[in-house]
């Protein structure tokens, strides 16, 4: 087993966990705001823009390109859609640059997004959105994105550490700003230090301990468990977005949980129960058209009722519109549920709502800025911009918008920077030891305990909630969490061991978890995402607060910090007099 | 775009270099092997060809001697084979010159095809002449 | 199932066999990570999307490149058997996983990135999506850069300098970019000794193309161009 | 191994020969129709102008073909590369040039 003494030592100056959107734009414009001469790293659990889930991104980006729509009719839709709760000026900045990194993706990057037949870029309306506002490619927009940014990050001078999966933020000795950052070189297993003056998160939070989910497979929460371990406070953590129709094709395939498009059901796709009979109109006025949480709730009050399908979902059905217009329609969508053995054109193909999205996130001001000097956090590991619920379409708009402020503000911050910072020693041994722990266990079956985990977090954090189910899923996640460290890992060969970061995968997602449990108790009352039976009405708008979580020793304590209405209040508006409620259909 | 191709089915055969591996077999694969053996033998023969032409400048007899051992049923056969090798090759060039130059047209695979026919035509009609 | 994987690296290696349980839905990639979650937990691959859209997992199945998280079992399994090797032409990490950054590598060196007319300060350019070299250029921009036609090249394999099919067409989508600013750096950057001038036009990165794209083609486009700027430039 | 120089030389001399052997099958159909002898072709063929630059050209085109074709195929296959494969390209060019014109002279001079 590798000592302290193995490790590799490594500086640099602006160091990027992660390659999505944000990753990704913080390493283009720290290279064009830096000093010359600085050194940019970007360090990466997969490939360099092959993992994460900017590349999955379908329906497209949010940005108010005018024909009526502006700015502040995308904020005003952002701080509605969030039910009040997001950080406004964030909010605020994400929609106004989000204009200028559009164009920065089309004229800098290289994208293409669709146009209309005389040229100009096509947009369209996801749901809670009062303008065609969302810009796309095809239904791929994520990979057209990332693959340009990728192109343009390889082609710089940036050191690449490529599955280099970061375990622990190293700070000063006295705690207040962050030396660097840990790493277990995946190919070697190896431990690797990296020193920098800046560092920037852009891990992509990613809900994964749920039964059914959409992420990536790299995405585990390793962010934020890494900076609740540092004592940094994180907020909105009970803010888990669901998406109403994720694939359902049984426990042992990768398939599962991945998700249906959206457009789907707006083209008039029906959700049927186990029966084989419609009922989303049981539960709201818009039927299958409702939003995504809506929706949601609605198939799981089906699959409690146990009438469901095979697997335990329900179904999506489309035939009724025609097996060969669906097929032309959403040829991508035909083809992959055709690949797994469905036929969504002409069949029924099992649903379940499957988590999505993480609103929660690190407490960070406009700039990125965390409480931590030299720590920078954008992408879905920030919390604040969305408030209790993202809109479709705002995710990647998030993390383009803010890569590319912690990029440039770090270049700037930096010329201020004295130094490299020495790590606290001790921290570092210890970052070591915990990720060394089940080297030395018995060996266990980890996989099991995921399956475990995910089941628990389903079942009493899930969709619907209430004070005693978070209770118990608090509970089944601590035992969860000691069986965990009890459970080994074979150490023959620590080269690229997935089983290894299984479990590490593992154990940021146990301490995410209890995070989310608590938050999700502390909030006592239902908003966007977060639905508790026990507590259905939504409160006053105007007492809005946000949770904030923080780890002190072994406890996690979630406080109640009241919502900033900096550019808007409740019950107010910053569109001018006048203006339509929606322009969608208008035209 | 597989109905461009006359597909093989799924065969295991590792990571082994065995000649027709699972991912080769299609239409345009054995196209190009077979421009590639035909262009082989053309470059093999063309010396033999040359040297023997040349004995005419030295030895005029001893071109009579081959060309009349030309008359041989086997070396007519191979002789047959060259043409064949050249028809091939020169269909075969023809082809990709066209596809590269030309814009790109979907039936890679009728003219492949017709380009092998186009040689056997060629080459038969050159055998048959010959006996 | 009776499945055989390869472990190793590059210096030594051989098939490992695993009996692995049918199921209804179950991709390749299914069949491997069972394999690590309950029978052999060192071994190693890589997969990240799960749905077809990074490109990440593709490997030898049965002798033929496929991305393997939408490969079905159903579709490829031989009797009762599945063979799956890392993919070919590129350096093994371990087991399944290869080195992917000589084929990024190559991406760049055929200027496989956008080189810009424009500022994130000026409007964006008004493109009429149905015009010809728009459409020429759309026709491989959903390229995911799974190396799958990079591994069923046999240039690829016989040339460690070519470029291959992945990178060259996505040189031609940047050629055939109204907004990109340097054509001839790219027509230079695609005419050298691994250039496009080597592909024979087997076919095979065509063919294997889990998204249907046509690598093929792009590569005799950037022939018929190169070859237009080479009498051009002569001139 | 094949860049754009080479490409173009042995797609130019194939478009080429394409019609020159082509010719020259066609002659050779004819020819062999009633059996070949060293004299009736040498009786087509000596001091004639015509064909010697027929023949001559096509000794020219196919020399330079054939040696980068064999090239490629060396390259590839035997993983030959740098001085070696240059040598060899240019080796088997001038070995295909000096047997093909002495072929030519043989049967077009005198
Ligand atoms: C299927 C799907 C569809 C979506 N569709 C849309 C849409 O249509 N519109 C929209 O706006 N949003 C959409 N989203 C949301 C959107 O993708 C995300 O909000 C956004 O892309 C997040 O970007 P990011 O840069 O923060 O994180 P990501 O793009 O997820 O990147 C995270 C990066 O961090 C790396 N990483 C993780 N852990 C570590 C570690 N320990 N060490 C080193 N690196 C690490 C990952 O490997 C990855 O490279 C979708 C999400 C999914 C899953
Ligand atoms: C008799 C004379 C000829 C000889 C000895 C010859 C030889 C060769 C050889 C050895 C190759 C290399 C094959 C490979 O790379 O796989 C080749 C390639 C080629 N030949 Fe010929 N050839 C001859 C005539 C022709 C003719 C007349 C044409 C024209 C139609 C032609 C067109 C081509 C083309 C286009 C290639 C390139 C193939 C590729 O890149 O894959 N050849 N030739
Ligand atoms: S062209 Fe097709 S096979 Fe090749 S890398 Fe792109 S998506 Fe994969
Ligand atoms: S398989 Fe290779 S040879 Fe050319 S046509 Fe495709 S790149
Ligand atoms: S895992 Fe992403 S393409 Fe297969």
């Amino acid at each position: 087993m590798p000592l302290k003494s193995d490790i590799e030592r490594h500086d640099t100056d602006i160091l990027i966990l992660g390659t999505g959107g944000a990753g990704m734009f913080a390493a283009l414009h720290a290279q064009q705001t830096a000093p010359a001469g600085t050194k940019i790293t970007i360090a990466v659990k997969g490939l360099i823009g092959k993992c994460g889930c900017t590349r999955m991104v379908q329906g497209g980006y949010n940005v108010a390109l005018g024909g009526g729509d502006t700015v502040e009719r995308h904020f005003m839709d952002t701080i509605n859609g969030g039910k009040w709760l997001p950080n406004q000026d964030m909010a605020w900045k994400l929609c106004e640059q989000a204009v200028v990194r559009i164009r920065e993706l089309e004229n800098e990057v290289g994208c293409f997004f669709d146009r209309n037949p005389d040229g100009s870029l096509h947009q369209k309306a996801f749901a809670g959105q009062t303008a065609d506002r969302t810009v796309h490619k095809g239904d791929l927009t994520g990979i057209e994105i990332i693959n340009r940014l990728m192109e343009q990050v390889l082609s710089r001078p940036v050191e690449k550490l490529q599955e280099h999966r970061a375990v622990g933020l190293i700070p000063t000795k006295d705690g207040t700003a962050l030396a660097g950052v840990l790493f277990i070189d995946m190919r070697t297993g190896k431990f690797r230090f990296v020193r920098a003056k800046t560092v920037m998160m852009g891990t992509g939070g990613g809900p994964t301990m749920y039964k059914y989910n959409t992420p990536s497979g790299d995405k585990t929460m390793d962010g934020l468990a890494m900076a609740l371990r540092v004592g940094l406070p994180l907020r909105d953590m009970e803010m888990v977005q669901f998406h109403p129709t994720g694939l359902l094709a049984g426990e042992h395939t990768k398939m599962t949980g991945t998700v249906l498009e959206e457009g789907l059901r707006g083209a008039g796709g029906q959700l049927l129960n186990g029966s084989e009979n419609r009922f989303m109109f049981d539960y709201d006025e818009r039927g299958e058209r409702a939003t995504r949480d809506v929706v949601s709730r609605g198939i799981y009050a089906e699959m409690r009722k146990n009438n469901t399908s095979e697997n335990g979902g329900v179904f999506i059905s489309m035939a009724h519109l025609g097996p060969d217009n669906v097929r032309k329609k959403f040829s991508g969508m035909v083809k992959r549920c055709a690949d797994s053995g469905f036929d969504l054109a002409g069949g029924l193909v099992e649903v379940v709502p499957t988590a999505h999205y993480f609103m929660g996130g690190v407490v960070v001001d406009a700039d990125t800025h965390t409480a931590m000097e030299g720590l920078y956090v954008a992408g879905e590991d920030a919390g604040g911009a969305h408030g209790s619920n993202r809109l479709g379409g705002n995710g990647v708009a998030n993390s383009t918008v803010y890569g590319g402020v912690a990029g440039d503000v770090m270049g700037k911050d930096i010329r201020k920077m004295g130094a490299l910072r020495d790590p606290d020693e001790d921290v570092l041994s210890a970052e070591i030891e915990r990720a060394q722990r089940p080297l030395s266990q018995k060996l266990g079956n980890v996989q099991q305990l995921r399956h475990g985990l995910q089941e628990a977090m389903w079942e009493d954090v899930g969709v619907m909630r209430t004070e005693t189910g978070m209770a118990r899923g608090i509970k089944r996640v601590a035992e969860i969490k000691t069986e965990l460290l009890e459970t080994g890992v074979s150490n023959d060969n620590l080269a690229f061991n997935l089983t290894w970061h299984d479990w590490l995968n593992m154990a940021s997602l146990c301490d995410v978890s209890e995070v989310i449990a608590k938050a999700g108790i502390a909030r006592e009352n239902s908003r966007g995402a977060h639905f508790r039976e026990d507590f259905p009405e939504s409160g006053s708008m105007e007492s809005s607060y946000f949770t904030v979580a923080r780890q002190s020793g072994d406890n996690i304590d979630v406080t109640r910090e009241p919502v900033q209405f900096t550019i808007v209040k409740p019950g107010e508006t910053i569109l001018p007099d006048h203006e339509p409620e929606t322009l969608v259909g208008a035209k | 775009m597989s109905d461009l191709f006359v597909h093989g089915g799924a065969r295991s055969d590792g990571r082994d270099d065995a000649m027709i591996r699972s991912h080769r077999t299609h239409s345009l694969w054995f196209a190009y092997l077979l421009h590639r053996l035909s262009g082989l033998g053309l470059a093999i023969f063309l010396p033999a060809h040359f040297y023997v032409l040349s004995l005419a400048l030295t030895q005029p007899e001893r071109l009579d001697g081959f060309l009349h051992w030309f008359e041989q049923p086997i070396v007519k056969f191979a002789e047959f084979g060259l043409v064949f090798l050249l028809a091939v090759h020169i269909f075969g060039g023809l082809r990709i010159m066209a596809l590269e130059w030309l814009p790109w047209s979907a039936n890679q695979k009728t003219l492949a095809a017709s380009a092998v026919a186009g040689a056997f035509l060629i080459s038969t009609t050159f055998f048959l002449q010959a006996i | 199932m009776d499945v055989s994987v390869w472990r190793g690296d590059d210096q030594t290696g051989g098939f490992e066999h695993f009996e692995v349980p049918a199921q209804e839905s179950q991709t390749i990639l299914d069949v491997v990570s069972w394999i690590q979650q309950n029978q052999d937990p060192t071994l190693s691959y890589r997969y990240a999307c799960r749905v077809g859209m990074c490109g990440s997992c593709a490997m030898m199945v049965n002798g033929v490149p496929r991305w393997t998280c939408r490969t079905h079992v159903k579709k490829v399994l031989n009797g009762n058997k599945l063979e799956v090797a890392p993919l070919r032409n590129l350096p093994v990490i371990k087991d399944l996983a290869t080195d992917m950054d000589t084929f990024f590598d190559k991406w760049i060196a055929a200027e496989g990135m956008h080189h810009p007319t424009k500022s994130r300060d000026e409007p964006i350019e008004p493109i009429n999506p149905a015009g010809a070299e728009r459409m020429e250029a759309n026709a491989g921009i959903e390229c995911i850069n799974c190396s799958v036609c990079y591994a069923a090249c046999d240039t690829v394999t016989g040339n460690s300098d070519y470029l291959g099919p992945a990178a060259l067409q996505r040189a031609w989508t940047v050629y055939n970019d109204a907004k990109d600013a340097d054509k001839q750096v790219v027509l230079d950057a695609v005419s050298g000794a691994g250039g496009c001038h080597n592909c024979h036009s087997q076919g095979s990165c065509t063919l294997h193309c889990p998204n249907d794209l046509n690598p093929m083609n792009a590569i005799a486009g950037l022939k018929r161009a190169s070859a237009t700027s080479f009498f051009k430039r002569r001139r | 191994m094949l860049d754009i120089r080479l490409y173009m030389l042995q797609r130019i001399t194939a478009l080429i020969m394409a019609p020159l052997t082509l010719g020259h099958i066609a002659v050779m159909i004819y020819a062999v129709q009633d059996g070949l002898t060293a004299a009736e072709i040498l009786d087509r063929t000596q001091g004639s102008v015509m064909w010697f630059l027929f023949y001559g050209t096509f000794v020219i085109a196919v020399s330079v073909h054939a040696a980068i074709g064999l090239r490629v195929i060396v390259a590839e296959t035997l993983k030959l590369g740098g001085y070696a494969l240059n040598a060899l390209t240019w080796g088997l060019c001038l070995i295909f040039l000096f047997m093909g014109v002495r072929a030519v002279m043989a049967v077009t001079m005198l």
